[in-house]
């Protein structure tokens, strides 16, 4: 395992130093416990954002900790949920009087978690609701498993719900705005090679140099199925068909669409994904109103890259739209 | 060995050693169907727990013991083991209640308390290929050992032996909950990490206890 | 090799289509001759920035097209030098009466068809003028040979002169102030892992498990030396040092930091690398005004970091922090 | 066979052939000490020529097919070899003037004009390690053979053969100029693939001609 780092149990601790180093005038970094904050929390009046979750998934979730998204992140230990005594001062940090949304991946590390820490937080006397990103299609969604996992969309639920909270929407308003974002956004990865857990030091998973995983997490687990490889518009098209068939999207339908680098990729593959995927679409007389192409949730230097669609209205594109201002993304301001 | 409050320490360090032993093989199984940390993670919180065990004052009963352990596990391990363990041994502290040792009685509704702990929180069944496949029938086994006229060792290893047979018996399970379960199918011929490190902590609880006593 | 591609041949295409797409807001893309421009270009009165080199090192270059910063970006084939009949077209059609500044990074094919594009603008009557960006000083500036490669400066250079653009400096103003930064920048960078050109389909060197190539430019060209793997803090300072002395950093100086990935290492790792750079800079009294980290100029999925120092002065900060609005560097608007 | 356009098509198909059969053996090399592209680039370049001259109509002189030439190279190669190689034959083509076949002095005169036309853009010396290493020594030897009265192909043969064995002769040599003087010392102990291309378009340009005629 060769990796840029010093110990690698130190690798989160180090590496959100940096980060607030880098990043000061956007965001304060708490240790012991380990959380970050945006630099003015807390904003009197609004509602709170607080997400978190494992660490290797970076710019997700401290680089969208800023105006108009995140309020709060909270980095568990490499692919690991972070524990209630995090999220618990990460959540009144940001309470500025107005409530906090949880904004949780659906993995049971990550609910439990912050289920424990929403009553722990409701005990200290703030209001805490919580929403539940679920939108990975590679995994079935049934009352008998764990669900769905949350992905990509995530960054989408961050974004638009952070603006609404920006503009002065009320708990209830932001909450029913990230649940619509969830209702209407749908992921699927593909993975090209594993990434390496530092704690663990071995790849995740192992592939032959002519396989692909299909449906990936974005924790190197391995994905649904492994198939022989395929050109770059073959895996866009078997990515976008689950999405676009789950999303019943057809003509007229608007969407923000994120092609996603898992974290190895270069950036020039990820425009030849976008390239295809924006041709499908149109087929189906799809319009993609916004995107993003690039390194937004990733599993540390894992290559591949994942697809995510969100079937847009025109509040959320006014959301989407409004100023944003954190390391991650930034526009407006 | 009286099951009191020494005991609970060293059943905690006996678990903390286990865990350390076996940190790599939990990583390996988690690699397999999972994201590769459950060895890395509970040995982070037993670390943890061993060096609060370390600091504080020596507690009166097991209760207090378990309770300081679970505290610790829920703000260190993380993932989805540490909030389970952790009301695991909360449920079980409570259930010990402020005894200064633990009859086998005692130690059946502990043992089952911690599982009912773990499936409040987790939904599991029976069968979902979690660490419930290793406590229910660790559960079951301690209950018969002690009706039977076992003492608490003998009801403790009672249930460490049937956590390890539950463990094993994951191995051809179709995971349906936690992260095995987005393998589907392909979750199928390899063990529950968690499954497999509750029978490292029962074992831990048998081994401390002296044996059959 | 597996790479999110269709034909090896077509990736510099079919990705540059991508970026049009998905920056349709930005920039128009010509193809046949392939060369991207400002959305509005030509800007009548303004400076026209021209740049381009090999493909693989993206966002470098395309993703530096837009106000404040390139006006055109010449993409040539994975990691060769455009062609002098992509440049030509380029440079007039950027030219808003103003004249044209070419930002070339010193390899001897950039410099050789930026040279013979610049002989053919000017015979049509464009005025044309040219800076040489060579900041590597794992390369030895010596006369008798190619002299240092350009590398992590050109993004700083082509923000600062992108920036005097804008704000209406005349070329000769803006050549002097490009040259400034060029006078005033150095960077050194290292692999973990090469890359892979999609053509040649093998990685461009083979490196053990526990080695590393120190003073690695952006082609998949070995380094300079090749040493035992060494942790984050060790390979820091490896690299600051040169760069540290080249500049003759001492107490008292501001400078911008760049840590920049090589394309296939995950941001975290990036961060602690930081922490450590501005740790040895503080060291020395070096204060970091401003920084980058990220991958701002790649190659292809090599996995590794450069550090890039420029030595600020007060207009080169006013320069940094004005607007700019490209698909890659955004922000103040 | 004459030095005429017909030679001088053939010249340039064959030195396709040549490139596009020795395109990975070129990255190879470009590999050890570059940025492995040399193969790629001159294959695309060279095979734009001949669908140059496939398309167009056939030209009156050896100059025009040079000509025709070096400009598809400098608008397809890219890279350092592009607009070296595109100098070399434009100065090649203008060498020849407007004759319609090349005589041995004129050989010289050519491969000569062509040298300079790359030392001129590219500033390399001999020893640099570059494929001047190839020229120079072309240069020389088609001179010393057309002064001993050699005829045109033999002249060629005789630069190929020069040319092929200044390639060889570039292994040892530490790099001071193009992509491999990055490389320092570590260049030492491989071929400069630009030698190595150009002792392969001189060798056509014999082939071409048909051998010593
Ligand atoms: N819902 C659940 N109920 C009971 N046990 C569960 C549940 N989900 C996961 N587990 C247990 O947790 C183990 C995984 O723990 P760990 O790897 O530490 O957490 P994570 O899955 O978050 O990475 C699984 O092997 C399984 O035994
Ligand atoms: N200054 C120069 N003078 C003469 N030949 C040069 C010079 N620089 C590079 N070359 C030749 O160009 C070859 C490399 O060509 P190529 O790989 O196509 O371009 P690049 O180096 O831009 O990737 C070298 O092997 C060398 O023979
Ligand atoms: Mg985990
Ligand atoms: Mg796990
Ligand atoms: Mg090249
Ligand atoms: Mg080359």
């Amino acid at each position: 395992m060769k990796k840029l780092i010093n110990d690698p149990k130190a690798v989160v601790n180090e590496s959100v130093e940096g980060f607030g180093l880098a990043h000061a005038d956007l965001v304060t970094v708490h240790t012991d416990p380990l959380f970050v904050v945006r630099k003015d929390a807390p904003v009197q009046g609004k509602v709170g954002l607080v997400s978190g979750g494992g660490s290797g998934h970076e710019p997700l979730h401290a680089g969208y900790v800023g105006r108009g998204m995140l309020d709060a992140a909270v980095p568990g230990a490499v692919f690991t949920s972070p524990t209630p005594d995090q999220i618990l001062p990460a959540t009144t940090a940001v309470n500025g009087g107005a409530g906090v949304l949880h904004i949780v991946k659906n993995y049971t590390g990550d609910v439990l978690n912050f289920e424990t820490a929403a009553e722990l937080a409701a005990a200290e006397g703030v209001e805490v609701r919580s929403v539940l990103v679920n939108d990975d299609v590679a995994v079935e969604d049934s009352l008998y498993t764990a669900g769905r996992r949350g992905v990509g969309g995530t960054v989408f639920v961050e974004r638009i719900a952070g603006a609404a909270a920006e503009r002065g929407d009320d708990l209830e308003a932001v909450t029913a705005v990230a649940q619509r974002v969830i209702d209407n956004v749908r992921s699927m990865g593909a993975a090209l090679a594993p990434s390496t857990v530092p704690h663990a030091g071995v790849p995740s998973f192992d592939l032959a140099e002519d396989e692909i995983e299909i449906g990936i997490g974005i924790h190197g687990e391995p994905g649904r199925h492994r198939i022989a490889m395929e050109n770059a518009d073959g895996i866009t098209t078997r990515l976008l068909e689950p999405i676009t068939a789950d999303l019943n999207l057809g003509s007229g339908d608007r969407v923000l669409l994120m092609v996603n680098g898992m974290g190895g990729s270069p950036a020039s593959e990820l425009y030849i994904v976008y390239r295809k995927a924006v041709a499908l679409l149109k087929e189906r007389g799809v319009t993609v109103e916004r995107s993003l192409v690039g390194n937004y949730i990733t599993a540390l230097e894992m290559e591949g890259a994942s697809l995510t669609v969100l079937k847009l209205d025109d509040e959320m594109i006014t959301l989407w739209d409004s100023p944003v201002s954190t390391a991650a993304l930034r526009w407006g301001v | 060995m009286a099951l009191d409050a020494g005991w609970a320490q060293e059943w905690l360090r006996a678990a903390a050693r286990a865990v350390a032993e076996n940190r790599t093989h939990l990583m390996e199984l988690d690699r397999a169907i999972g994201d590769a940390d459950h060895g890395e993670n509970m040995d982070r919180g037993f670390a943890a727990v061993v060096a609060k065990l370390d600091a504080g004052p020596p507690p009166a009963t097991p209760a207090e013991v378990l309770k300081a352990a679970a505290m610790t596990l829920m703000s260190t391990v993380g993932g989805a083991a540490g909030p389970l363990y952790g009301t695991a041994l909360l449920r079980a502290a409570t259930s010990l209640g402020d005894a200064a040792e633990a009859q086998p009685d005692a130690v059946v509704a502990m043992l089952s308390a911690a599982r009912d702990g773990i499936v409040a929180r987790g939904k599991a069944e029976s069968g979902d290929k979690t660490m419930i496949d290793a406590w229910t029938p660790a559960v079951e086994a301690a209950a018969t050992a002690a009706s039977a006229g076992a003492g608490p060792g003998a009801v403790l290893a009672a249930a460490a032996n049937a956590a390890q047979a539950g463990a094993v018996a994951t191995d051809p399970l179709v995971a349906r909950k936690g992260r095995a379960s987005y393998l589907g199918e392909r979750s199928a011929g390899h063990r529950d990490p968690g499954a497999a490190s509750t029978a490292l902590i029962l074992a831990a609880a048998a081994e401390a206890a002296g044996g059959p006593g």
